[in-house]
C-alpha cells in the first residue's frame, strides 16, 4: 500500500514538473524544473526495476542536459541571466 | 532478332540520332548541321521507301518487347503507318530544306534543329507504332519536342501562344491518358489490327466502350482540332514558317486525325464502331468543324491565321471520310491524310516566303506580289485550287472520293457539306489570289537583298515549287499504283474485310 | 493494474504534454524541453507495458538506455543550433516576427 | 561471398566517414572515391546475387531474431540499396566539385554524407522495428547536419524546424515501437507477422501502426505535416538538397509502406487507407499549386518534392482489401514512382544547382533566356521535369500507367482523378522554368558554363530517370524475385 | 480569436491523443502477453559474455543498435563543432575564478573520476555500463570547463576528431573483422567475446564522453564573428 501511495505520489509529482516545466514563465525556472523532472525521472526508473536507465537518467537526463540547458538559457538572454551571473554582461 | 524487326527502329532512330548530334553540334557548325540534317532525312526517306514496298509484298516488320507489367511497346509497319511514315519523310526533307533557307543567319538555330528533329522522330514513332499506348508514348513525345519550336521566337506573344499549346495538348493527353488506361482495363493490351477488337465485344462492355471512345476522340481531337478544341491552332501561328508548316501540315494535327483512324479502325474496328453508334457523332461533329473553320478563315486578315482556321476545317475531312461506313468514302478520308500535308505545306511554304522576302504578312498587303515573285504564287495558286478542289488537283481527288463514298453509304447530306465548303474554300482564297495576280502593288517591294537570278533565296524558292508540282502529280496520277490514292484505296480494302 | 502499468500510463500522459508543447510553445528552448519530455513518456510506456506481466525485462530497457543516448544527442545538437541561430538572428522561435515574449532586452 | 558483400555493405560507409573525419575537404574527396567506387561495387555485387538466388536473412552478430537483429535482405531492398549507391555517388562526386573546398567547415560535409549514407542501407534492410528507429535518426541527424553546413541565420531556422520535426516524426514512431513490443513482445516485422498468422488480431493494436505510419509521415512530409520540407531543401546545397529529395524523405516512405504491407490488413482499416490517400492527394494539389508560385527556383523544386511525395501515400488504400493483382500493380507503381522521383529528383536539384551557379541568382526570373546558351542543365532539369509531368517514356510514366492501373481495377476511380491533375499541376510549374528560360529579352549576355563533370551528373542521371520507363518491367521483375523464408547464411 | 482557436485545437488534439494512448495501452496491458523473449535472453545469457543481461543486449545481442546510436553521437558531434568558431572553442566568457567553483571542483573531480571507472567496470555483471560513465566523464569535463580549466584537446583540431571517432573506430573494427574471418558482422570470436566487451566500453566511455563535452563547448559563444558566407543557394 506504501508503494502505491508511493507510486502514485511520483507519477503525480512527474506530471506536475512536466507541465511547470513547460509553463513556467521564466525560462531559467522552466529548466530548473525541468532538471527536478529528471531526478524524479531517475527515481522512476529505479521503482520500474532498471537501474541501468536509472544512472543513465541522473547522469545524462537530469546532470548534463540541465547544464547544457542552463547554458543556453544564459546565452539566450533569459532574464535571470544578470542575476545569475553578476558582472558578466555581453561583451 | 531479324533485319526487318530493326528497320523501323532505325527510321526512328535516324531522326533520334540526328537531333542529339545537332544539340551537340556547336551554334556556328552551320554547314555541318546542315548536312546532318539533309543525311539524316534522305536516310530515313530511303528507309520509308524500302518499307512501303516490304508493306505492298506483305512483309512484316516489327518489334515489340515487355515494357511496363502487362504493356507491351510495339512498333510496326502496316499500310496505314506507311502512309504517315511516307508523309513525314518526305515533307521532313522539303521542310529541312526550306527551314535551313528560312533560318539563315538567325539566332538559336542549333536549338531549332536539334528539337525538329526530335519532333519529326516522335511523328515517325506515332506513325510506325503498334498499339495505343506505344502511340501515346510517341504522342506526348511530340507535344514536348513542338513546345520550343512554337516559341522559338521567345517574345511575350510566342510564349502565350505556347502556353495556351501546352495547355490544350497536355489536357488532350490526359484525357487520352485515362482513355487509354481505361481501354487496357477494360479490354487488355490491345495491338492496332485491321478490323479491330470489338467486332463481337461482350454487350456488357458496351456503355464503357462508348464512354472510352468519347474519351479517345476528346483527347486526340486537341491535336487534330476538331471543334471545340481548335483554339490553340491560330495561336500557334506566331512560330516561324517552317514550324507552322510541320505542324499543321503533318505532324501535330496529323498525329491527332491519324490517332482517330487508328481508333476507329485498328482499336473499335469499323464495324464494331458503327455498331456502337458513335460513327455517325463523329461524322456530324467532323462537317460541323468543316464548314465552322471555313468560316472563320473567311473573317482573317492575317495570312497564316487564315491558312490556320483553313486546317481546322480541312483536318476534319479525313475525319469524315472514315466516319462515313463505306470503304469508297474511307479510301477519300485517308487520302486527304495525304492531299491536305502535300497542299497545306505548299501555301505556307510561300506564306513563308511572303513574309521572309517581302514583309507581307496580312492579306492585304499581298497586291501585286505575284508579279514579284511569280514562282512563289504559281505554287501558291496551285495550292489554293487544290484546296478548293479544282480537278485535276489533289483536293479533287479528295472531295470526289469523299463524295461518292458518302452516295454509296447514302450519307447525302455529307455532299452538301463538300459544296458549301469548296464554296468557302473558293471565296477565302479567291480573293488572295485576286490580289496577287491582278492588282498593282501599292508601294515598291523592300530590295535590301540580293538573291541572284531567282526571286527569294534558293532554299525557299525549290520546296513550294516542288510540293506544288506534286499536288498536281497526286492528282493527275491517282490511278497509278503507289499513287496515294491507291494506297489508301488499298488500306481501306484491307479495313473493311480483315 | 500493477505499477509498471501506471508508469505506462503516466507515460502517456507526459506524451501528451510533451506533444501539447512540441506543437503550441514558440520558444525553441521550450519545444526542446517539450521534446524531452515527450521522450521520457516514451520511454516509461516502453518499459513498464511489457514489464506489466512478465516482470523485469531487459530488452526495452536496453533500447530505452539507446534511446536516452539518442535524444542528449539531438538535445545537444538543437542546443548548438539555437544558440548559433539566436547569435545570427536574435530570435528565439521559429516565427518571422521576433516577438518572441522570452527574449531579454538585447 | 554474400556474408563479405554485406559486411561490405555495413562496413564501407561507416568506415569512410571516420576516415573522411580525419581529413580535409580536398582529401576527403579523394577519399570518398574510393569508398564511392567500394560501395558502389558491393551494392551491385550484392543486387546480382540476390538477383540470381533470391533474398535472405542476416544475422547480425550472428544472433537470429528475435533475440538479436536481423537484416532482410530482399529483392526490393537491395534495389533501393543500389538506387542509394547510385544516386549517392551521384551527389557526392557532385558535390565534391560543387563545394568551396576552401571553407573550414566544409570538411564535415564528407562524414555526414557517408553516415547518411549508412542510415540509408540500415533502413533498406532493416526488420527490426527499433533498428529502424536508431537508422532514422542516424539519418535525420546527418540530414540537418547537412542543411546547418555553413550556419547562415536561415539555413539554421530550416535546420531547426526540421530537426524538430524529425525528432517528432521519430518520438512518435517510437511510441508505436513501444505499444508494438508491449503487444507482441517482439520487435521482428517478421516475427510480429508471423505471431498474428497464429493468433487473432489483438484489440488495440491498430493505434500501433498508425502512430508509427504518423511519425513516419511526418518525416516524409506527408500534407499537411509538409510545412518543414520547402525550406530544408531548398536552402541546402544543391546536392545535399539532391540526397535529401531523392533519398532521405523515401528511407521513411519505405519503412511506411513496409510496415503497411505487411500490418496493414491485420491491423490498419478502410478509413484510415482512404484518409491517407486523401492527403497524400491534397498533397499532389497543394504541393503542385505552391510549386507554381515560388519566385526561387529551389523552392519550386522542393515544393514539387511535396507533391510527388503525395503520390507514394496513394500505396495505402490502393493496397487495402483489394485483390493481389490490384495491390501487385499498386506496388510495382509505387516503386517505380520512388526510383524515378528519386533520380529525377536528384537530377533536378543538381542542375538546378548548375543553374543557379551559371546565372548567379536562385530567382525563377533570373533564368530569362539562359536556353540562349544552350546550357546541358536545362536539358538535364528539362529531361527530369518530363519523369516528374509522368510522361512517356519515363519512369514516371510507367508508375502512373501502373497507378492507374490499379485505380481502376480497384474502382477506385478518384484517385485517377488525382493523378491526372497532378500530372497536369506538375506540367505547369516545369513548363514555368522552360518559358522563364526561353524568354527573348535583354538578358545577360554573359553566361558562366559550369565544369564539364557539374553538368553530365546531373544528365546522367535524368536519362537514368528516362530510361527507367523503357526497362521498368525488367527492374521490377528483380524486385518480385522470391524471397525464401528462412535462408540464411 | 485565431490564437484561441488554435490553442483549442492543438488541446483537443493532444486531449485525444493522450485519451487514445491510455487507452489503447490499457488494452493491451489486458491482452494476454505472448512475449517469451526475456526467457530467450536468460537463456542465452551465458553465451554473450557478459553477466549483466542489459549489457549483454546492448553490446552483444543488439550490439548493431549501439554501433550506430554511437554513430549518431559522433554525427552530433560533428555538426555541432562545424558550427563552432573555427578559431577555438574557447570561451572566455566562462573562465570565472569562481572560489565555490573551484572548491566543488577540488572535491568532485577526481570522486567523479572514480565513479565513472566503476560504472565502467560494472557493466558487466552489474548495473552500469559505458553510458553512464561517459556521461559521469563528460559531467566531470563540463565542471572543470565551468572551472576555466582550457583543455586544448578541445580546440577542433584532429586531436577532437580524433577523440569523437576512436570509440566508433574500435567498435566498427572488431565489427568487421570477424566478417573478415567469414562469420557475421559484429560477431565475436568465440572466447574473446567479454575481453572485448570490456575494451569497447572502455573507448565508448572516451568518446561519449568526449562528444558530450564537445557538444556543450560548441555552443558559439555570442561574440564570434560570422562565419563567411558562400552559399549561392
Amino acid at each position: 500500500m506504501v508503494e502505491w501511495l508511493l507510486d502514485g505520489l511520483l507519477v503525480l509529482a512527474l506530471v506536475v514538473t512536466a507541465a511547470a516545466a513547460l509553463w513556467s514563465a521564466e525560462l531559467f525556472r522552466a529548466v530548473v524544473v525541468f532538471i527536478a523532472f529528471g531526478v524524479l525521472m531517475a527515481v522512476a526508473w529505479v521503482r520500474l526495476r532498471a537501474p541501468d536507465i536509472a544512472l543513465a537518467e541522473a547522469a545524462i537526463g537530469a546532470g548534463l542536459t540541465g547544464v547544457l540547458l542552463l547554458d543556453a538559457v544564459s546565452h539566450l538572454g533569459g532574464k535571470r541571466r544578470r542575476a545569475h551571473k553578476p558582472g558578466d554582461g555581453r561583451q | 532478332m531479324t533485319l526487318n524487326a530493326w528497320i523501323p527502329v532505325f527510321a526512328l532512330m535516324t531522326s533520334l540520332i540526328a537531333s542529339l548530334v545537332i544539340f551537340a553540334l556547336p551554334e556556328k557548325g552551320y554547314r555541318l548541321r546542315t548536312w546532318v540534317n539533309l543525311g539524316a532525312a534522305l536516310v530515313k526517306l530511303s528507309l520509308v521507301v524500302v518499307m512501303v514496298w516490304g508493306v505492298f509484298q506483305g512483309v512484316e516488320y516489327g518489334l515489340s518487347f515487355t515494357m511496363v507489367p502487362g504493356v507491351t511497346f510495339v512498333l510496326k509497319a502496316d499500310a496505314l503507318s506507311m502512309m504517315f511514315a511516307g508523309l513525314s519523310a518526305v515533307l521532313w526533307l522539303l521542310t529541312t530544306i526550306y527551314a535551313v533557307g528560312y533560318l539563315e543567319d538567325s539566332p538559336n538555330r542549333s536549338r531549332f534543329f536539334g528539337f525538329f528533329s526530335l519532333c519529326v522522330a516522335s511523328t515517325m514513332g506515332i506513325a510506325l507504332a503498334g498499339n495505343l499506348f506505344t502511340f501515346f508514348l510517341f504522342y506526348e513525345m511530340l507535344t514536348l519536342s513542338t513546345y520550343p519550336l512554337v516559341v522559338h521566337r521567345g517574345t511575350e506573344k510566342a510564349l502565350r501562344a505556347g502556353r495556351t499549346y501546352v495547355i490544350y495538348t497536355l489536357t488532350g493527353g490526359a484525357v487520352l491518358l485515362l482513355a487509354i488506361a481505361w481501354l487496357h482495363g477494360v479490354a487488355g493490351d490491345l495491338p492496332f489490327r485491321e478490323g479491330g477488337h470489338f467486332m463481337d465485344a461482350d454487350p456488357d462492355i458496351h456503355r464503357s466502350l462508348i464512354l472510352i471512345f468519347i474519351l479517345l476522340v476528346a483527347g486526340l481531337g486537341v491535336k487534330a482540332a476538331i471543334f471545340p478544341l481548335h483554339g490553340w491552332l491560330p495561336q500557334a501561328m506566331v512560330a516561324p514558317a517552317p514550324v507552322s508548316a510541320l505542324l499543321h501540315a503533318v505532324a501535330v494535327v496529323k498525329a491527332g486525325a491519324f490517332g482517330i483512324v487508328r481508333v476507329v479502325y485498328d482499336i473499335y474496328g469499323v464495324e464494331a464502331s458503327s455498331a456502337l453508334g458513335v460513327l455517325e457523332p463523329l461524322a456530324w461533329l467532323a462537317a460541323f468543324t468543316i464548314l465552322y473553320g471555313s468560316f472563320r478563315a473567311l473573317s482573317q486578315t492575317d495570312l497564316k491565321r487564315r491558312l490556320a482556321f483553313s486546317t481546322v476545317s480541312q483536318v476534319s475531312y479525313i475525319i469524315l471520310g472514315i466516319s462515313l461506313f463505306g470503304p469508297v468514302a474511307a479510301a477519300g478520308g485517308l487520302v486527304h491524310l495525304l492531299h491536305q500535308g502535300i497542299m497545306k505545306i505548299t501555301l505556307f511554304f510561300c506564306a513563308g516566303n511572303y513574309a521572309e522576302t517581302l514583309g507581307i504578312h496580312r492579306i492585304d498587303e499581298m497586291d501585286g506580289a505575284g508579279r514579284r515573285m511569280p514562282g512563289t504564287s504559281v505554287a501558291f495558286t496551285i495550292g489554293a485550287f487544290g484546296m478548293i478542289g479544282a480537278p485535276p488537283l489533289a483536293g479533287f481527288i479528295t472531295k470526289w472520293t469523299m463524295g461518292s463514298g458518302a452516295l454509296a453509304a447514302n450519307m447525302d447530306w455529307v455532299i452538301v457539306v463538300l459544296l458549301s465548303s469548296s464554296l468557302l474554300n473558293a471565296a477565302y482564297f479567291l480573293p488572295v489570289m485576286h490580289r496577287l495576280w491582278f492588282r498593282e502593288p501599292a508601294g515598291s517591294w523592300p530590295e535590301e537583298r540580293h538573291w541572284g537570278r531567282l526571286e527569294t533565296s534558293a532554299w525557299l524558292f525549290w520546296p513550294p515549287l516542288l510540293t506544288a508540282v506534286m499536288t498536281v502529280m497526286v492528282g493527275v496520277l491517282a490511278s497509278l499504283p503507289f499513287s496515294p490514292l491507291s494506297w489508301a484505296e488499298l488500306i481501306a480494302l484491307r479495313e473493311y474485310s480483315p | 493494474m500493477t505499477s509498471s502499468l501506471l508508469y505506462a500510463l503516466a507515460g502517456a500522459i507526459l506524451c501528451g504534454i510533451g506533444l501539447f508543447g512540441l506543437l503550441w510553445l514558440s520558444h525553441l528552448l521550450r519545444k526542446l524541453l517539450a521534446f524531452n519530455i515527450m521522450g521520457s513518456g516514451v520511454f516509461l510506456v516502453m518499459v513498464g507495458l511489457p514489464q506489466h506481466q512478465g516482470g523485469p525485462d531487459p530488452v526495452p530497457q536496453a533500447l530505452v538506455l539507446t534511446g536516452i543516448v539518442v535524444a542528449i544527442a539531438a538535445t545537444a545538437l538543437a542546443v548548438v543550433l539555437i544558440r548559433r541561430y539566436f547569435h545570427l538572428s536574435g530570435m528565439t522561435g521559429l516565427e518571422d516576427e521576433p516577438a518572441s515574449p522570452e527574449r531579454g532586452p538585447e | 561471398m554474400t556474408l563479405w558483400l554485406m559486411a561490405g555493405l555495413l562496413f564501407t560507409p561507416l568506415a569512410w566517414a571516420v576516415l573522411t573525419l580525419l581529413t580535409d575537404f580536398s582529401r576527403g574527396r579523394l577519399v570518398t572515391w574510393g569508398g564511392i567506387l567500394v560501395q558502389v561495387l558491393v551494392s551491385l555485387g550484392l543486387w546480382l546475387t540476390v538477383a540470381r538466388d533470391g533474398g535472405f536473412h542476416y544475422g547480425l552478430g550472428g544472433w537470429q531474431a528475435p533475440l538479436g537483429i536481423e537484416l532482410r535482405v530482399d529483392g526490393l531492398a537491395v534495389t533501393f540499396v543500389l538506387l542509394t549507391a547510385v544516386v549517392a555517388s551521384a551527389c557526392g562526386l557532385h558535390a565534391g566539385v560543387y563545394i568551396d573546398p576552401d571553407k573550414p567547415w566544409h570538411r564535415y560535409f564528407w562524414p555526414l554524407f557517408w553516415f547518411l549514407w549508412s542510415g540509408l542501407n540500415v533502413v533498406w534492410l532493416g526488420g527490426d522495428l527499433f533498428n529502424l528507429y536508431v537508422g532514422l535518426e542516424l539519418i535525420s541527424l546527418s540530414a540537418v547536419g547537412l542543411v546547418a553546413l555553413g550556419g547562415k541565420a536561415n539555413a539554421l531556422r530550416a535546420s531547426l524546424r526540421y530537426l524538430l520535426a524529425a525528432l517528432l516524426g521519430s518520438l512518435v514512431y517510437l511510441l508505436g515501437v513501444a505499444l508494438m513490443y508491449g503487444q507482441f513482445g517482439t520487435l521482428s516485422i517478421a516475427g510480429v507477422v508471423s505471431w498474428l498468422g497464429v493468433h487473432p488480431v489483438p484489440a488495440g493494436s491498430g493505434l500501433a501502426l498508425a502512430l508509427m505510419v504518423t511519425g513516419l509521415a511526418l518525416k516524409t512530409a506527408l500534407f499537411p505535416l509538409h510545412r518543414w520540407l520547402p525550406p530544408a531543401h531548398g536552402i541546402a546545397r544543391s546536392p545535399v538538397s539532391a540526397l535529401l529529395s531523392a533519398l532521405v524523405v523515401k528511407a521513411s516512405f519505405y519503412m511506411a509502406a513496409r510496415l503497411w504491407l505487411e500490418l496493414g490488413e491485420p491491423l490498419g482499416n478502410l478509413a484510415a487507407a482512404q484518409l491517407v490517400g486523401l492527403l497524400g492527394s491534397a498533397a499532389v494539389v497543394w504541393g503542385s499549386w505552391l510549386a507554381c508560385r515560388q519566385p526561387q527556383l529551389k523552392q519550386v523544386v522542393a515544393y514539387s518534392s511535396v507533391a510527388q511525395i503525395g503520390y507514394l501515400f496513394l500505396l495505402f488504400p490502393l493496397t487495402y482489401s483489394v485483390s493481389e493483382s490490384v495491390s501487385l500493380q499498386a506496388q510495382q507503381g509505387i516503386t517505380l514512382q520512388v526510383i524515378s522521383h528519386a533520380l529525377a529528383k536528384a537530377a533536378m536539384f543538381l542542375a538546378a544547382g548548375n543553374l543557379i551557379l551559371s546565372a548567379g541568382s536562385n530567382r525563377v526570373d533570373a533564368l530569362t533566356g539562359v536556353s540562349r546558351f544552350l546550357p546541358f542543365s536545362l536539358f538535364s532539369f528539362g529531361l527530369a521535369g518530363v519523369s516528374l509531368m509522368s510522361l512517356p517514356p519515363t519512369g514516371g510514366f510507367a508508375a502512373k500507367w501502373l497507378l492507374l492501373q490499379a485505380s481502376l481495377g480497384s474502382g477506385q476511380w478518384w484517385w485517377i482523378l488525382v493523378m491526372l491533375i497532378g500530372g497536369l499541376l506538375s506540367a505547369a510549374y516545369v513548363f514555368r522554368i522552360y518559358r522563364a528560360s526561353f524568354l527573348e529579352s535583354a538578358g545577360p549576355d554573359r553566361f558562366y558554363h559550369p565544369a564539364r563533370s557539374l553538368e553530365v551528373i546531373p544528365m546522367i542521371l535524368a536519362l537514368l530517370a528516362l530510361g527507367l520507363g523503357l526497362a521498368s518491367d525488367q527492374v521490377l521483375s528483380v524486385m518480385a524475385l522470391p524471397f525464401e523464408e528462412g535462408g540464411s547464411p | 480569436m485565431i490564437r484561441t482557436l488554435r490553442i483549442l485545437a492543438i488541446t483537443l488534439a493532444c486531449v485525444a491523443f493522450t485519451g487514445m494512448l491510455a487507452t489503447s495501452i490499457w488494452t493491451i496491458a489486458g491482452n494476454s502477453d505472448p512475449g517469451n523473449l526475456p526467457q530467450l535472453l536468460s537463456e542465452n545469457l551465458d553465451r554473450s559474455g557478459v553477466e549483466h543481461p542489459v549489457t549483454a543486449v546492448l553490446l552483444n545481442f543488439r550490439s548493431y543498435d549501439t554501433l550506430l546510436e554511437i554513430g549518431v553521437l559522433v554525427i552530433a558531434g560533428i555538426a555541432g563543432i562545424s558550427m563552432a568558431k573555427t578559431a577555438s572553442l574557447e570561451d572566455p566568457q566562462l573562465r570565472t575564478a569562481d572560489s565555490l567553483l573551484y572548491a566543488l571542483q577540488r572535491w568532485f573531480v577526481p570522486l567523479m573520476l572514480v565513479l565513472a571507472g566503476y560504472l565502467l567496470w560494472a557493466g558487466a555483471d552489474r548495473p552500469g555500463g559505458a553510458f553512464q560513465a561517459g556521461a559521469v566523464l563528460a559531467a566531470t569535463g563540463v565542471l572543470l570547463r565551468l572551472g576555466g580549466v582550457p583543455m586544448e584537446f578541445l580546440r577542433p583540431g584532429l586531436l577532437l576528431r580524433l577523440g569523437l571517432a576512436l570509440g566508433f573506430t574500435v567498435f566498427l573494427l572488431v565489427a568487421v573483422a570477424s566478417a573478415i574471418a567469414g562469420d557475421a558482422f559484429l560477431a565475436y570470436p568465440p572466447g574473446m567475446t567479454k575481453t572485448l566487451i570490456v575494451v569497447i566500453e572502455s573507448v565508448l566511455t572516451l568518446s561519449i564522453a568526449m562528444v558530450l563535452l564537445a557538444l556543450f563547448v560548441s555552443a558559439p559563444v555570442n561574440d564570434a564573428e560570422d562565419p563567411e558566407e558562400g552559399s549561392s543557394s
